[in-house]
């Protein structure tokens, strides 16, 4: 077998050295009747090429983003990732490391850590940053049970703009956790009272911005609300470009931010793996999961990384750790530093003006189709339309059409009446052509 | 060999991509444009290369040398499945995109589920879970909904949790509101049912116990605690982490588990990638399989289908634990993995890891002092440091000098239970050769230590690229991100 | 622009650092009316985007190996190749470094020509082997020159199995440095009558086994009439995963050996880069071509490697040299060099069976097919059939049907009454389905 | 550090493949079957994968530092070339598959040839030269062919070459039977029409001359001796090595040129790889063209075409210099870095060259001699070794020192005219700052060689893989293979 470098020879010289007769000797703690007399019910070992058959024929099943007009967001969208950030992130030095146990010959991960924890910090206007989190769902619920750990109290407000899975993930959480969720309904305008729903119970609120209609909303008013009760303001994005566009969080005083960093530098993967941006004012840190990296010296005196307030985490505090998270999600932080690198603040701010100005052509594009009704006031690259018949339909239509549409809302949220609606997104990689795909399209569907 | 933070030599209008400047329009932001600047500098496309690069050239990683991290199983990561996760009907695949242009992806799962769930002998699997501990989270919130649907949620709320065990586990028992009862340590590294049925009440909800366990060793009354638990209606959850000894060998299905996580990374050769993505899937025993979280696939009428709601789950699912259905990217490596080694290969990949630690131990055996005593061990051996004793030399002192050494420590002062620990995991990508050497290096290392050559230990490592680094300073007064200096601040304003 | 660093602030402090007005004064000995006033008449910069759709829509335009049933050969071949070697061939280290003019820095690539020079010598069954020549053909050409200079002689006789292409190169060559060729009639059977040609006049022999017709060649009767008559025997091959199952041309006494190494290591490229196979008997060594790697070592007396016999080479020895060759095919020399190691004499020699049991599968199978008829006794992994109408006529047609069945012989021999013969090449690519639906289009064809 | 030999690593039963034996059959081989074995060891993948990452760390490459070999021209090379270069339908297509099968190849080096006559003003060009110097040879011969053409063949014979030219040049032109005169050296680093003109007769078929040339500069007087070539009834060879530094700025075909090679792997940035593999078209003026070898691409009636023989060629084809139609490989990566810059972007780039050369000309001209004078130069800077004069440390010496300040070393010794010479060659790729670096790292090194730290220099290099390495060692008696040794060949027996 290619992967293993012993040979039979190999293996009779290691067990005589062990002293045991066979391999099974090595497993005799495992009871008799539960040894597998025979390797297990599938099929035996196969070459590469047989391997890449197999593989690249489910592949060539799927519709790739690249292959077709493609305006499907909701949480994750498709960019163009520079060829250097694959070539990288693949070095054997960086794929095949571990976590930074050893700073003195981790130094690469650690350090691009700390370059990520800045660039986070920076994009979302706040004193700190975390390592990364899974992805901004399972981040989001991190974030609450954060600020149920700083306010000592366990009520949740979530908006009803906030992605509906990411509802889902806390709600999931809280309620295995006891703790008490307000979720407010689906608010497809954006303008939903959620001010009236903070008192002195709330541990934290919740708002998504772009939420996921696509409105931008004004976190400001909310965040004063908010710190009026001793609450949070949790600030969630699942579009990190749009922050090279929109005024920070932290600018609006969020307490916590939360979001999904797929954009940048990391590919669709059907949804992973992705990873999670995870940043709050200096005053929590000592309450916020998931890895950190700090600066500090070593022998010599020289600057260096090591990873940081681990009495946080469980492998030191266990039953009492601020979460069970032990990992990162570190490579696609890699892959984020590194187009974002690449990027720059003049590259970020002028890739979030391509996506904003597609976004608005689609939009005019689209407002003159008969059937199609653009409902948002505001946007950044992603919003809402209404169609004359229900969105499901019409994007299976569509897609046997060769044009993958958006997102139909009954796909997140099933039987809220709001089967006629479809998200929409638009990046930077649509052209001209797309558009008129999708136009095209849908007057002979509509 | 210093190289500067990209803060330090990224310039804010220096950029290494080219977009062209949209024509001009009329923003619908509604007045929320960001005012400010955001202070993220960029390199250019040769200096990003030559400052990742270099960076790079700080790591260790697997294929740069041995990497015995006990518990982490650094294996092999093949470079097909690289390949294969970048095929763009994988990668490039949106997670919302209608059923009909997934039914690939949605096939890889399937047979992705049928490989784990054949291998380990259960009937059901959860895939959502991002890594290990949330594969704990996910079984763990299972047995939890198990719980409440017997209406026992109010009374089960205590989880039986080794002292030898992995600090998620504790973790994730008490995130979801469980009481965590610890099972004591024994001097023979084994947990023994009899210490587990003292324990056992109505008020237990589950036990958590890692087979093979965090002392490298099977344990060998697994079948007897299963069985009380079962016995006293309560569940078995398995710590899978070191499943990857008995692959091929025996199904943990058999054993009596009702869930236990599968680190893909570990098991599967998922490549680690300094600390992630992992991929945690969670397999699930008949009794626990109806509370399998959403989304999954399931066969339906047109081709495979996907349940993402719970009200269109015949069964009970407890909820979401991710957007999204999991780490794709993980599933083809982990699948390409199965697939090349097939069922002979992973067994020997098994026998092969497990040999490979044997034959570190005994090769280490006459220097090294053992907590249970000179017995086979699984896929990883433990060692601690009572032969260190009296030298001056700490654990940690001797993992520094492994890297002057050229090689990656072994994963240290784990499990808690054993004084010094020292975990050494060779797996079964090692070649005999290779071995030789590493036996050789600690051999010379140990004789070094009991000469009293304190200085090698102490001061290492010496050939790095960093001396040993200050992790009390680090953690004193934090210092998370790079901050313009004085001057250049000044100079800003 | 993403590939330089220099902004416009850096331009203008560079040049008043210089002591010039502007960078136009740097290029002032370029005649001012030669000097472009405006850039050249091409599209401006793209981004990374708009190249790879570019680039993207004419691969698109190409029917790829991988996609179809494939069965061409004649002098290149399509072998699967580990995805390691492509990996490890892109490290920056390996990619981005120069010929390793500096040994202290250039370990990484001395060692691994001196690696590949031991297989080269021990697959050829030859003393030494250089560090690699551009391809098979051009190799020849040297090898012929090589020849000339050992023996002082300037005529060489190249056999009518000899890819029509390498004739070419060497005929050119040798015409313009007025050597003389003597090349005999294209030889289908192999069983041309090459021993009369040889006398006290010739240089060499050039011989290719298996020959372009896909014959085994027996060279032992060759060399020994060519070294009765002081001449020396040039062996070529065209796939050198014949190697792993034919007995070596240096067993059959010949003198340089050169062939193309395309098959291991390296894809098909549409013709290039390739990578040139070139051994010797060491007696020759000082007039071999190319660059040599040999082993030698440090101050410290650790071992090392470093480029040697130089004063062979033009940029010490200018018009006297062995070569105007100044470069090798470094790359693809590792790339041969990782998936040789992969392979190991295990898994060559059975690539080799598998190659040939392929082929011969596919031999009977057409030799059923009613209008083909397989010409060869012998063959390695290629082999000619014969058929009842024009091979590049039918070519054409199974191409329609999306077969790509081989090489028509008209192709590299037009107007040699030639017209009706195929070559057909297999490999381990090919499947039983391939040879099936290569069958079943024949049969529709003919 | 010492990574063994593969050699001494592998084994004879040990591969990296899975691969399955053929079901028995009868073979074919007329009894040419190999007897004995081969002698080549295996490595398991990862075992591969290991040593071949330990070599790559033993290099030094444009990725990992500043590479300032002048006439290498060691510029950045983009990962998107690469990418293009794997796509499919460009690395995994046969040269011989039937045109219709690839049109879009086809197409490519249609476009590529575009291109490249746009930025030379030239009206042909032949893509099948595997590399610089085979393309110099393809030039020559369709020199030599033109020659032939108008039954001067017997008579114009003689080939001027200046005697700072590269090497290839002489031996180029001593390949194809030329006689080769070389054009004395000047003090000022230019070559002179006059002196050209001297040596002008009926006897002479062509000069080869290097622009901008190998001190670094630009020929101010290329349009006289251009002019005095075609006079004589000669032809104008450029070496195009150094055609980076003019990319659009300045078209040789309007100087006058006949025929110039381009290296890919130079101006326009394909990788370098170790030593190849490159790329070296030609492009030709109308006078050439009819006699540029095949095959070539023309359009026909159904597409693109290939003429692929001389019978099928309106034109005088010299002949073939290669097998197949040269390096696809090479020439996607070259379009792509053309299509990327533009030609706004390659002008700039040139621009960029120049201006780092000088700047470092700037930087390092108070303690560093040039040998032509203090003034601008091309692309890269020339400086001579006056300046070391009875410090005890040569240009050797000092090139080894700039490894241990983490630098690769410039060319040297090259051009031959100049004692000692240095030749600096950044590329556009640096930034300032790098260069600053740079400059300070030499500077200091020029001062301790002044101060007489002899030993930082003639012990160099003291912090690379190696140390010095014994070349003359090498050659004496030479070893270009590993044998095993003596015991392991007995033991073999």
């Amino acid at each position: 077998m290619r992967y293993l470098p012993l040979s039979e020879t190999d293996r009779g010289e290691m067990l005589a050295r062990i002293g045991v007769k066979s391999v099974d000797d090595l497993f005799a703690d495992i009871p008799k009747d539960k040894l597998l007399k025979a390797p297990v019910d599938l099929p035996r070992r196969k070459g590469e090429l047989e391997v890449e058959r197999i593989l690249s024929r489910m592949s060539s099943k799927n519709v790739s983003a690249s292959s077709v007009p493609f305006f499907v967001g909701a949480g994750a969208y498709k960019h163009h990732v520079p060829a250097t950030v694959d070539h990288l992130i693949q070095r054997s030095e960086f794929l095949t490391s571990y976590t930074p146990y050893q700073p003195e010959i981790a130094q690469g991960t650690l350090q691009y850590l700390f370059e990520f924890q800045t660039q986070v910090a920076a994009l979302t206007g706040m004193e700190v940053a975390n390592a990364s989190m899974y992805d901004g769902s399972t981040g989001t619920g991190e974030a609450v049970l954060m600020a149920h750990r700083v306010t000592k109290r366990r009520k949740a407000v979530l908006s009803g703009g906030l992605h509906p899975h990411y509802i889902d993930v806390v709600k999931t959480l809280s309620e295995m956790a006891s703790d008490e969720v307000k979720a407010l309904a689906a608010d497809v305008s954006g303008t939903e009272d959620i001010l009236s729903q903070i008192d002195d119970s709330t541990s934290c609120v919740v708002v998504q911005s772009p939420d996921v209609f696509g409105n931008v909303r004004d976190l400001k008013p909310i965040a004063e609300k908010a710190h009026k009760h001793g609450a949070l303001l949790i600030a969630v994005f699942t579009e990190v470009v749009s922050l090279g566009l929109l005024s920070s969080p932290g600018s609006q005083d969020a307490d916590i931010v939360v979001g999904e960093g797929q954009s940048i530098g990391n590919a669709l993967n059907f949804g992973g793996p992705y990873v999670g941006l995870f940043a709050a004012k200096s005053k929590y840190i000592r309450q916020m999961p998931g890895r950190l990296c700090g600066e500090t010296v070593d022998a010599d005196g020289t600057r260096g990384f090591v990873l940081t307030l681990s009495t946080r985490e469980q492998h030191i505090r266990r039953d009492k750790a601020t979460s069970n998270i032990c990992t990162n999600s570190g490579l696609c932080c890699l892959a984020f530093t590194i187009h974002m690198t690449l990027l720059g603040e003049a590259g970020l701010t002028r890739l979030a003006r391509i996506n904003h100005a597609n976004a608005v052509k689609l939009a005019d594009a689209l407002g003159n189709v008969k059937g199609v009704e653009v409902l948002n006031k505001t946007f950044f690259n992603e919003f809402t339309v209404k169609l004359a018949k229900p969105a499901a339909e019409v994007v299976e239509r569509l897609a046997e059409k060769g044009v993958l549409a958006g997102v139909p809302v009954s796909r997140l949220l099933p039987g809220a009446g709001l089967d006629n609606l479809l998200l929409v997104a638009s990046t930077e990689v649509n052209t001209d052509e797309d558009r008129a795909a999708l136009v095209a399209a849908l007057k002979e569907v509509l | 060999q210093v190289e500067p933070l990209l803060f330090e030599i990224g310039r804010a209008d220096t950029t290494g991509v080219d977009l062209d400047e949209p024509a001009s329009f009329t923003p619908r932001l509604g007045g929320q444009e960001r005012k400010d600047a955001i202070g993220l500098p960029g390199l250019s496309e040769p200096e990003t290369m030559r400052h990742y690069v270099r960076l790079s050239q700080m790591n260790y990683g697997i294929d740069t040398g041995l990497f015995p991290l006990g518990s982490c199983t650094m294996k092999h990561n093949a470079r097909l499945n690289e390949r294969m996760a970048r095929l763009p009907g994988i990668s490039d695949v949106h997670p919302l995109q209608p059923i009909s242009t997934v039914q690939g992806a949605l096939e890889l799962m399937s047979e992705l589920a049928r490989y784990l769930m054949t291998l380990t002998g259960t009937k059901a699997v959860s895939l959502s879970p991002k890594a290990g501990a949330h594969g704990e989270l996910c079984g763990m919130m299972a047995i939890k909904a198990a719980i409440e649907a017997k209406g026992e949620g109010k009374t089960r709320n205590v989880v039986l949790v080794p002292e030898s065990a992995h600090g998620t586990n504790p973790a994730t028992a008490a995130l979801i509101g469980f009481v965590v009862k610890p099972v004591p340590a024994r001097d023979d590294g084994w947990v023994h049912v009899d210490d587990v049925k003292k324990l056992l009440g109505p008020d237990v909800a589950a036990i958590m116990l890692t087979n093979p366990n965090t002392c490298g060793l099977f344990e060998p009354q697994v079948v007897e605690i299963a069985k009380a638990m079962h016995d006293a209606g309560a569940y078995f959850y398995c710590d899978g982490a070191n499943f990857n000894a008995i692959v091929g060998k025996a199904k943990p299905g058999d054993l009596g588990i009702d869930a236990m996580h599968i680190n893909l990374h570990k098991t599967f050769s998922t490549p680690h990638g300094g600390g992630g993505p992992g991929a945690g899937p969670v397999v699930l025993s008949e009794r626990l399989a109806p509370f399998a979280p959403v989304p999954f696939v399931r066969a339906g009428k047109n081709g495979l289908e996907l349940v993402e709601h719970e009200q269109d789950a015949p069964e009970k699912p407890f909820g979401r634990i991710t957007a999204f259905h999991g780490q794709m990217g993980m599933y083809v490596r982990a699948l390409a993995y199965m697939l090349s080694h097939g069922s002979d290969g992973m067994k020997q990949a098994s026998e092969d890891a497990v040999l490979n630690a044997n034959y570190i131990r005994a090769g280490l055996s006459d220097l090294f002092s053992q907590p249970f005593g000179d017995k086979p061990c699984m896929h990883e051996v433990l060692f601690d440091d009572t032969w260190l004793k009296d030298t001056g030399v700490t654990t940690l002192d001797f993992a520094k000098a492994m890297i002057d050494e050229g090689y990656h420590p072994m994963t240290m002062y784990f499990p808690l239970v054993v004084h010094g620990a020292m975990l050494i995991e060779p797996t079964e990508s090692e070649s005999k050769s290779a071995l030789d050497l590493f036996i050789a290096a600690l051999r010379d290392l140990a004789m070094s230590a009991k000469k009293g050559e304190t200085e090698r230990f102490t001061g290492a490592p010496y050939h790095a690229p960093r001396r040993r680094l200050d992790e009390t300073r680090a953690a004193r007064s934090p210092v998370l991100k790079w901050t313009p200096p004085a001057p250049m601040a000044e100079a800003a304003e």
